[in-house]
């Protein structure tokens, strides 16, 4: 064994050793790389694109994919390829800040519903499944329709839609937490309720959290496409990918490639998302692990 | 009997979850900028003629009022009137629905149809081609955006093969058949118009197809976890250490009790079929209710987009409802 | 060791549990999981409570911990009862009597390093910080038979010995009075069961621990106890010390329950099925005396009557209709 | 791989079902169309979506000749007007009659206009000059106005003067006067009659073969809904329609090679415009209004953007409607001056918001060159779509700074625009969408819109669009063409650039 | 009684391998096990040590993957049970060698009824009408002394209490009239006094229908009251084959010797106030000890054990064992 899986440090060491496991799974490994290269792209985007993505250019108007631009160009000489690329920024921050948002309200309700039980939990259950009754589409279209379309409220309206998800992983998980016996344990040693929230049940829960987190991340990701594809989401000329392919519907029968390049981007950044979060639960499973 | 009782339980519990769902969506609506007076009375309107609407519609009362009249109306049947043709949202649904339910439909009989023998097939031949195979599969079923696979479909079947229709649920000279169900593939084999029925086949080949994918995909994933789960069940040890052949114990014995959470699953995903529909049916311009909404949405026909968000949910709801009905059915340890 | 003085006196405790909570969580019917149970432990004493399960020895433990409420009766910690006390009247107690549990895993979290782990009751109680917390930890540790290279590690980096071990450790880092071992060996292969049991034993010589030790193992239960009670069905049947129980068993299903146990003597042969029928569910408890439908010497008051608590020697109750109390 | 084979075996399948069964024949016309139909009800649409359908089915007193914005006798032999312009006579033609019978006469006519009227919905502020309607016999009627209106005559040809069978009272419900069942039905007796309406997917209008202005052409007119123009296109190239209407013009050279289609282009009364809210500090000073008038680059706009197909305008009033001022001042780009009047007036650092919605395909595109063409003149411009109702709100509330609009007029009369669009009456949604007060302008036009006589009210006019272009409360930017694609069988279309997508069904055939 | 017949089942060098996470686990080393016809042997070892393995890799049915049998012969009546083909197999499986199962509750399907499971089995290695094995159901349920067997045909397993699910799979295994039984600790999930009632049926209905039984437990005390020869497991290794009054009286190999000692109250009834302990853990199979794989914990451990693997030699007539330390040529180092 290598020295750091010895190291004295036990976070660091169970970290290393996940990420051991998870480098010996290719799926978790593809996965890993294609949203590193998304997310490369997106941060270095300033300087790795070959062109300003939004600075119009209209005597270029949509040319086809050449050299010049590897993409093609859209309906105001823009290179697709530029646009892109800076889109994936616009596409990951989103799924970041909403799984964020989401993720952390979401599970420290279900931890609460989960752990206190009774009547709050049956509340905030009631709640989660109002919001539940939603297919997610519906509800965060409806919410952004409601705020006005701007990407901010996209954001708003996928996280709000989101948070029973984590609420009801997070609150089953604590159901479950709840009767081990080191919670008991925790009892007699005089601690409270919050205390254990904090220490025992959301820690506990966090395997599945991550999990969630990481598939959820591709679902934002589809979903705010979706918002922008209907007009509900970035506005122009943000070059975000459902509201590029929104624009190059319209043009979709002639120029083909204007639709197309950011339906790549978002199938292979959702993908990567998936088959990470598929692989993680496999290795995070305690099951497998221990 | 008591499976009435369960029923009838169940349908209680609903009740305030619906209750909360009128709310919401009522105050969803509302938070909706744009005067709805204003959109009602036209765009060169004069500023008498919209206040008298906005009194006459009772849109001047404070919001709980309006939320009373909207629920009692809602008892009665009634959504409101739609801001952008001035008809009932009751009777626009009632257009709209049967094109989405014939669409929604032809893509659940594909998803079950192919998604529970892919999975199963998966989980048999786990980490063989097959399994590996059908994850890709549905790896981009789960992560291909609906709208764009729609619009790759319609470039390629219908603008360069040529071989599918582009948009609507019948060829423009078609006459729709009589209405008995709404769903034009349905009455037309009811009233036996081979030429429609085809017609009208033909044109729901690409919708539903697009729609069923993501669907399929995680039919297939939750089928093929699910069998998987069974089979390493100790039960299955007693199968096998009991002599049955594989195909008795993959195809009875795990695949009845690996149905249990697929039920489950596939009401819960319900929801990712209706707001799929919402983007096939723009893409392809099927008249159905996503495509009236996402039309409510660019109007903001507050009273349209209410409509709609309700009856998905309760859609929604009763299905899952329908989905516990079932699982009872087949989980003879829940006690109802 | 001045054992005797009593830690923990249990007056009529009584349990109840909602069977099926009606509709809209109304309670429907309750089923008494505790009926009206004494004990008593002292200082330096290991009690050793029996029963199978469902017969409620372990409701008992956690009512003594006030993880469950009581439904009624007493129980006296140092002449105060706890049945009564606030929540914040039960912060004080917290950590003088502690527990142990059955299952070494599940009992400790597996996101906690030991140290966190064992010095948890005492960052809660916010009594100690700092490095005086690794310090009594190591100490602890050492106590337990573990060292300094373990406390950092995870649960799940431990045999089940080990794990008990740590469970041993949190249990007495509060210097507790009492504590509940809750079957803390029957997860545990032979070899490893007994080095715990030597641990529990050693321990107690040199602190004076005063033990309640639930199982369902006799042997075990003999080699450990001072003072054994048995329970069926939610109520104590019979209690003596140790020797006059096994040498003197008058309960029925005492008997039974000895009968039993298979011995490790393939010289003597048993007759093991000596108790027919299962052991009944606490939510159908059949009237009368709880163990007559399995009982071999069943009479007709059985059927009918409950019977009384009876003293037959100085340390020795039982309650059954074969010993009518005069 | 067996999906797609299905897919495939289904799709030849249909193909040999298809194709050759359902083609239109010369009878029957096709148009696809962009969206739905709201409302046929002619008292409550203000849509010339709707219109298209509603206006081939009813008769009006009056009617635009053929294309031109002048009107002609139609249901009204012949009319008289008083000295003071304020009261109207108008005799009826004998002989034309509703489907179930009932004649047109004096009574439907009445009973159309109020009935209209007390609807109060849009149609209603379009013939809202009328304040009362008398029967002087079965076949003359006499209407009175509130004020001499100069383009009165012109109202009547509009859509909103259609005249309705009064026997559609017995479908009232709930005192609706009708409107519910209006809303889905016609009874006119114009032409056409609605056969069909499938929500979502076509409406057939058949023709009438009695009408007493003669039978059209062609039997049945079928209007298609297609919501993607290269769905359209696609129709139009293999002849499942006839004319396409709301082609993109990005899809307009590949449809001008295919020789069975004509691409017809008319110049028409439709404008682009960018409302400059006056009341925001810093936009109410007029050189800064000067200089965004003069950042824009309006050749590139109409070049690019439109691909040639739009004449920038010159003032407010469009060429082709009288009134048009042929010398009247026009902004070219220029960004020095425009940097120069930013400076005079202390605004160097200006940022502005434009809003706009989708309604029209072009305005995302004219939004991103404005932004470009601002940043050079030194204007940070920032856009913000949004939903067309939002976006009306806002304008309505003068909650903007800068907004993209379109604007059409409902009858043929310069006031359409010069009163709409400078009334400080009409602040907000009613026209005035800058928020635009002058008095003088006030008073010009308010005198203008009263008079009979054609010369003294485009003097009037004059002179205040010379006071308009010198404060420049919009940005002019073009007047569209209005593209109708179509089969080149198709013969007899004529453009009314008053009747705007509304089809001569009655004269077009098929060869 | 101890009327040993001829072998019945003969494992030679089985090795079973586990591909896991952290390597591959050679759970199984070189085991060697003779079964005679008409005995219960009981099979000994602490947790993990390989002996559900050992009895599933009898019928075949260790998960693979991950598990593989990587080296041995199972001969059963002349037949190679490693090298047959799938189909003869099953029909090996429930019929001539049959197995229960620690879990009562998890080893009967949750979604069939009792009398439904029976049946298919029945039916599948017996030529009888539905009706014929619903007969032979209810006999054998009535002689695992099921209280009302019809009621049970109809239950379904979650509505049975433990006991009676373990019944109902006694019943189900013994109704093809197995040669062999491989009881998998069959009444470790059970309560004591349901244990008896359990451990008796099988005691007497493997007496009364000649059916050999490979049980195996943990707890000596169930061994030494039912058993007729016990082998003696530790870490995927066989150590100790015996009679069982031998074994229990005269144990050779230091880990039996350990075992034996650690059980509380073994010493007799006073007992002493300290146990004995084998002091150490398990070690890990991934990566076992060389040699001997007892030698870390073991008392009497030499060079010789770190180094080389014992083989099984014989001892007596019926006792065997592998250790470096109590071979019969070191008899002087019998306890």
């Amino acid at each position: 064994m290598d020295a750091a899986f010895t190291s004295r440090h036990p976070r660091l060491r169970e970290l290393l050793l996940t990420l051991k496991i998870l480098s010996r799974n290719p799926s978790a490994v593809a996965g890993a790389l294609i949203i590193g290269i998304m997310a490369f792209m997106g941060f270095s985007a300033d300087l790795l694109a070959p062109f300003d993505p939004i600075r119009i250019n209209l005597s270029e108007r949509l040319n086809p994919p050449g050299w010049g631009h590897l993409f093609g160009t859209d309906e105001m000489g823009r290179d697709i390829l530029s646009r892109v690329m800076h889109g994936a920024r616009i596409s990951l921050r989103i799924g970041f800040m909403v799984v964020a948002a989401a993720g952390m309200t979401g599970s420290f309700i279900g931890a609460a519903a989960g752990f206190l039980g009774g009547r709050i939990d049956n509340l905030i259950m009631r709640v989660m499944d109002v919001v539940l009754s939603f297919p997610p589409l519906v509800l965060a279209m409806a919410l952004a329709a409601a705020m006005g379309p701007s990407l901010n409220n996209a954001i708003m309206a996928v996280a709000f839609v989101m948070v029973p998800k984590f609420a009801r992983i997070v609150r089953g998980e604590a159901l479950a937490v709840k009767e081990m016996p080191y919670i008991a344990a925790a009892r007699v040693s005089g601690a409270k309720n919050f205390w254990i929230i904090f220490n025992h049940i959301l820690p506990n829960c966090m395997n599945s959290v991550v999990v969630l987190a990481t598939l959820t991340l591709g679902e934002t990701i589809l979903i705010a496409a979706s918002l922008s594809f209907i007009g509900l989401g970035a506005q122009p000329p943000a070059p975000e990918w459902g509201a590029m392919i929104s624009v190059g519907r319209k043009f979709v029968m002639d120029q083909w490639w204007y639709a197309t390049f950011p339906g790549l981007f978002i199938l292979f950044t959702v993908i990567g998302f998936n088959i990470l979060g598929d692989a993680l639960r496999d290795v995070l499973d305690p099951r497998i692990r221990r | 009997m008591r499976i009435l009782r369960y029923i009838l339980r169940r349908l209680l519990y609903v009740l305030p979850v619906l209750l909360g769902v009128t709310i919401l969506v009522f105050f969803i609506s509302h938070a909706i900028p744009g005067d709805p007076a204003q959109m009602i009375a036209g765009p060169k309107a004069s500023r008498q003629a919209v206040e008298e609407i906005r009194r006459s519609h009772g849109l001047d009362k404070p919001l709980p009022i309006q939320y009373l009249r909207f629920v009692s109306g809602l008892v009665q049947g009634d959504l409101g009137r739609s801001i952008r043709n001035h008809r009932p949202v009751v009777e626009d649904l009632k257009d709209f629905l049967p094109a989405t339910l014939e669409l929604t439909l032809a893509a659940m009989i594909l998803c079950l149809g192919v998604g529970i023998p892919l999975g199963i097939l998966a989980a048999v031949k786990r980490n063989k081609l097959t399994d590996h195979l059908t994850r890709v599969f549905s790896v981009f079923g789960v992560s291909t955006p609906v709208f764009w696979l729609g619009l790759m479909l319609l470039l390629l079947f219908y603008r360069n093969l040529g071989w599918l229709p582009g948009s609507g649920r019948l060829d423009i000279m078609v006459q729709p058949p009589p209405q008995f169900t709404g769903m034009y593939t349905l009455d037309a084999l009811l009233a036996g118009q081979w030429a429609t029925f085809a017609n009208a086949l033909w044109h729901i080949i690409l919708p539903a197809f697009c729609l069923s994918y993501v669907y399929l995909a995680i039919i297939t994933r939750i089928v093929r976890s699910s069998m998987i789960g069974v089979l390493g069940q100790d039960f299955i040890t007693t199968a096998r250490a009991n002599g049955l052949s594989e195909a008795i114990i993959v195809l009875k014995h795990a695949f009845k009790n690996s149905l249990i959470p697929t039920v489950t699953i596939t009401g819960l995903s319900f929801g990712e079929l209706m707001g799929g529909a919402i983007l096939t049916e723009t893409i392809f311009a099927w008249p159905g209710m996503g495509k009236y909404v996402v039309d409510s949405v660019n109007y903001l026909d507050f009273p349209g987009i209410m409509g709609f968000t309700l009856m998905v949910s309760l859609v929604y709801v009763l299905v899952n409802l329908t989905v516990d009905v079932i699982y009872a059915f087949l989980n003879p340890t829940i006690r109802y | 060791m001045n054992r005797g003085s009593p830690v923990i006196e249990v007056r009529d405790l009584i349990k109840n549990f909602a069977v099926s909570s009606g509709f809209f969580g109304r309670p429907g019917t309750f089923l008494r999981a505790v009926d009206r149970v004494s004990l008593l432990i002292r200082r330096g004493e290991t009690l050793g409570l029996v029963g199978e399960s469902g017969s409620g020895k372990s409701t008992v433990g956690n009512c003594i911990l006030r993880l469950l409420q009581p439904d009624g009766g007493q129980i006296f910690f140092r002449g105060r009862d706890l049945a009564a006390m606030n929540r914040r009247e039960l912060q004080t107690i917290r950590g003088r009597v502690q527990v142990v549990f059955q299952d070494p895993l599940s009992s400790l979290d597996p996101r906690m390093t030991i140290k966190r782990i064992v010095g948890y009751p005492l960052t809660v109680s916010k009594q100690v910080r700092g490095a005086e917390v690794e310090d009594r930890v190591l100490a602890m540790l050492r106590e337990v038979g573990l060292g300094k290279d373990h406390l950092h590690r995870y649960p799940h980096e431990f045999s089940g010995g080990q794990r008990q071990r740590i469970g041993m450790a949190r249990a007495l880092i509060t210097e507790p009075e009492c504590i509940m071992l809750d079957e803390p060996t029957s997860a545990l292969d032979v070899s490893v069961q007994a080095q715990i049991l030597n641990l529990i034993h050693d321990l107690q010589k040199r602190h004076g621990y005063a033990y309640l030790f639930i199982t369902h193992d006799l042997a075990v239960v003999r080699h450990i106890s001072h003072r054994i009670a048995v329970m069926y069905l939610g109520l104590i049947v019979e209690s003596a010390s140790k020797d006059t129980l096994f040498e003197n068993p008058c309960h029925p299903y005492t008997r039974a329950l000895m009968a039993s146990a298979p011995r490790p003597d393939p010289f003597n042969r048993q007759d093991l099925a000596v108790l027919p029928g299962d052991p009944p569910s606490p939510v159908h408890i059949p009237p009368g005396c709880r163990f007559h439908p399995r009982c071999s010497s069943v009479m007709d008051v059985c059927r009918l009557e409950a019977p009384p608590r009876v003293r037959i020697a100085a340390d020795h109750e039982v309650a059954c209709h074969l010993y009518p109390s005069t | 791989m067996k999906r797609l084979f299905l897919i495939v075996v289904l799709g030849c399948f249909g193909l040999l079902l298809n194709g050759t069964v359902w083609a239109a024949g010369p009878e029957t016309l096709v148009v696809g169309v962009s969206s739905d139909i709201h409302t046929l009800d002619p008292s409550v649409s203000s849509d010339n979506y709707d219109w298209r359908q509603i206006y081939p089915c009813y008769d009006r007193l009056v009617a635009y000749k053929a294309g031109s914005t002048e009107v002609e006798p139609s249901a009204a032999e012949s009319w008289s007007v008083n000295e003071d312009g304020t009261i109207w006579t108008f005799s009826i033609r004998r002989g034309i009659a509703f489907d179930d019978g009932t004649p047109l006469d004096a009574g439907a006519v009445k009973f159309a206009f109020e009935r209209t009227l007390q609807i109060g919905r849009g149609p209603a502020d379009n013939i809202g000059a009328i304040d009362s309607v008398e029967v002087l016999d079965d076949y003359t009627v006499q209407i009175t106005l509130k004020n001499a209106f100069g383009p009165f005559i012109q109202t009547l040809a509009t859509d909103a003067a259609s005249i309705m069978n009064p026997n559609i009272m017995k479908h009232e419900k709930d005192g609706d006067l009708a409107q519910g069942w209006l809303a889905e039905n016609t009874d006119g007796s114009g032409p056409f009659r609605l056969a069909e309406w499938t929500r979502g997917q076509r409406a057939v209008l058949e023709a009438k073969p009695d009408y007493w202005g003669g039978p059209a052409q062609i039997k049945q007119a079928v209007i298609r809904f297609m919501s993607e123009s290269a769905d359209r296109r696609m129709a139009l190239e293999r002849g499942d329609i006839d004319i396409a209407e709301n082609i993109l013009i990005d899809q307009l050279p590949a449809l001008e090679e295919n020789p069975d289609v004509e691409v017809n282009k008319y110049p028409s009364q439709l404008v682009e415009y960018v409302y400059i809210n006056n009341r925001k500090p810093g936009l109410d000073d007029p050189r800064v209004r000067q200089a965004l008038c003069f950042a824009v680059d309006y050749d590139g706009i109409i070049h690019y953007v439109l691909q040639g197909q739009g004449v920038q305008m010159r003032g407010p009033v469009p060429e082709g409607m009288w009134g048009h001022k042929k010398d009247l001042f026009q902004h070219k780009r220029d960004v020095s001056k425009a940097k120069a009047l930013l400076k005079e007036a202390g605004q160097e650092d200006l940022e502005l918001t434009l809003i706009y919605s989708e309604r029209r395909s072009s305005w995302e595109q004219i939004a991103t060159i404005l932004q470009a063409n601002f940043a050079d003149a030194g204007i940070t411009l920032n856009l913000e779509l949004m939903a067309n109702p939002t976006l009306r709100d806002q304008v309505d509330k003068g909650n903007f700074e800068l907004c993209l609009g379109a604007w059409s007029p409902d009858y043929a009369d310069p006031s359409m625009f010069m009163n709409f669009w400078f009334d400080s009456d009409n602040w907000g949604l009613p026209g005035n969408r800058s928020f635009y007060k002058n008095e003088r302008v006030d008073q010009l036009i308010r005198k203008s819109v009263t008079l009979s006589d054609q010369e003294k009210r485009v003097e009037l006019y004059n002179r205040a669009q010379e006071i308009i272009m010198d404060e420049a409360p919009y940005i002019f930017l073009y007047q569209v063409k209005t593209i109708v694609p179509m089969r080149k069988n198709v013969k007899g279309y004529v453009y009314n650039p008053m009747l705007e997508s509304m089809y001569n069904f009655q004269d077009i055939w098929k060869k | 009684m101890l009327d040993y017949g001829k072998t019945l089942l003969s494992i030679r060098d089985l090795s079973v391998r586990f591909a896991t996470y952290q390597g591959l686990a050679r759970v199984l080393e070189k085991v060697c096990l003779d079964i005679k016809s008409g005995e219960i042997l009981g099979l000994v070892g602490e947790t993990g040590c390989g002996k559900s393995v050992l009895a599933r890799s009898v019928l075949r049915i260790i998960p693979s993957p991950p598990g593989k049998i990587a080296a041995g012969t199972i001969s059963y009546q002349g037949e190679d049970l490693l090298q047959i083909s799938e189909t003869r197999m099953r029909q090996v499986r429930g019929n001539r060698i049959s197995m229960i199962f620690q879990e009562p509750m998890s080893s009967l399907n949750p979604v069939f009824s009792v009398g439904n499971q029976m049946r298919e089995v029945i039916r599948l290695h017996q030529q009888v009408s539905k009706k014929e094995a619903t007969r032979i159901a209810l006999d054998m349920l009535r002689q695992v002394q099921m209280p009302d067997p019809a009621a049970v045909l109809g239950k379904f397993p979650h509505e049975l209490s433990g006991g009676m699910r373990q019944r109902v799979m006694i019943a189900m295994e013994l109704s093809c009239g197995p040669d062999l039984l491989l009881a998998d600790e069959p009444t470790t999930a059970l309560d004591v006094t349901v244990q008896g009632q359990v451990l008796a049926i099988l005691r007497r209905l493997a007496g009364e229908k000649g059916v050999s039984v490979l049980f195996i437990t943990h707890d000596m005390g169930v061994v030494a009251q039912i058993c007729d020869r016990v082998a003696v497991m530790y870490a995927g290794q066989m150590v100790e084959v015996a009679e069982v009054k031998e074994l229990f009286s005269a144990p050779a190999h230091p880990y039996t010797r350990g075992l034996i000692s650690a059980i509380p109250g073994a010493e007799g009834e006073k007992g002493a106030e300290h146990l004995y302990s084998i002091p150490g853990v398990v070690p890990g199979l991934i990566d076992p000890p060389e040699g001997c794989r007892y030698h870390p914990r073991c008392e009497k451990k030499r060079a010789v054990c770190t180094e080389q693997t014992p083989v099984m030699v014989k001892l007596h007539a019926d006792h065997d064992v592998a250790c470096h330390c109590c071979g019969p040529s070191r008899e002087e180092g019998r306890p």
